[in-house]
């Protein structure tokens, strides 16, 4: 298990690709699934965000993030868990969160990774600032998504 | 006893200050630190963490706790 | 949207990153989620598997799994979807199948991924033949998928 | 009516050929195109497809449908 905060922009892919390489046991793992947060050009019905800055809280954001992996790891048949996420200027396009994990079968794959990125985005201590047109503003909590859970709930695949 | 206390996104804004180090009575807990720091009352939604973990108001501090006040979090 | 299948071994991280790369607009959609098959060296108990090799109905398999992907696309606000699949033989810790799905909100990415890959597991003809130590044998349904889908059922994450 | 037929998988195994063409009378269903190609009873739980789209036994067919049998699926 791996949680990496950091500055730098990253290849979410390559990310994934490589920790697979180095930390998973060949033919043991039956599925993984990933989500990649990806920064968008709007939000909340604001157009044109030319960038973001992310501040968080230095030492607490690893430290919640792994517990909150490791809690993952013991509530679903998971065996492996990546979290990277960044922090400071981001540019739009630029991937923000990446969140994988591994597992013997797919179902506990998607609870586990979907477990640790609603915890993230709820939990985990990131504040972010957009520059938009009319200058800066702190954004005011994960509303929309809070709206798409809700719908998600009320719709389940299965 | 010595708390250090730490403010990040819009309430560094609020409190004009990044951190600061307060000296406190021995039982004082969140609500006692708050009345000590500022004379508003703790903005709604206010999220408070001691040594690293979230808390509530009523938790007992003691010497040497880092505090940190922060408005809901906005990650992912 | 495209929907390969194909006997070519692939790398499935570089093919969802090519194809992000091709086909979605930059800053428009927030999250992806990826689910990636592997197979692994054991199955329903049995150990030692040594090698798979996949069958398929040409045709029918492609005109099924492009349905399926319209109707994720109709059902959630999801912006574009890629599956790659692998069809004869395969390899322990080949990668068999990959769904990637790219929305404005992660709870849809989330819902429409798993929706494509239950379908496929379920409704895609494909068929497994497995050689093990006792010689080859056909696999007969998901059956341990489906107990992980129930137990998903009853425990969902949000 | 020509009829193309083809199995998959296990199916293959049972049936002894991967495919082959049958003479049918009008307004034949699928139960009477098995009848046709096997002495047994159809296997639970086999799927059928007509032109590439799944159906059930009673799907009247036409002149020129390729039809298939095959045992549940095991993709993924």
């Amino acid at each position: 298990m791996k949680v990496i905060v950091q500055e730098a922009e990253f290849d979410p892919w390559k990310a994934v690709s490589e920790y697979q390489a180095e930390h998973l046991a060949e033919g043991k793992h039956g599925g993984s699934v990933t989500f990649i947060g990806t920064m968008r050009d709007f939000n909340d019905g604001v157009d044109g965000i030319s960038n973001m800055y992310l501040d968080h809280y230095p030492g607490m954001t690893e430290k919640h993030i792994e517990r909150v992996c490791q809690e993952a790891l013991k509530q679903w048949d998971v065996m492996d868990a990546l979290v990277v996420h960044r922090v400071g200027a981001i540019e739009p396009n630029d991937a923000i969160v990446l969140v994988a994990v591994w597992s013997a079968h797919r179902a506990m794959a998607f609870d586990a990774c979907r477990f640790v990125i609603n915890d993230l985005k709820h939990r985990a201590p990131f504040w972010k600032r957009e520059a938009t047109e009319e200058g800066e503003r702190w954004v005011e909590g994960n509303s929309v998504d809070a709206v798409a859970d809700q719908y998600s709930n009320a719709k389940k695949a299965g | 006893m010595k708390i250090a206390v730490k403010y990040f996104a819009s309430m560094r804004d609020i409190m004009g200050k990044t951190d600061e180090s307060v000296e406190l009575n021995d039982d004082a807990n969140i609500t006692d630190l708050w009345a000590k720091v500022s004379t508003s009352t703790m903005p709604e939604n206010t999220l408070i963490a001691v040594n690293m973990e979230y808390t509530s108001q009523a938790h007992k501090l003691v010497d040497g706790d880092e505090v940190a006040f922060f408005p809901p979090v906005t990650g992912g």
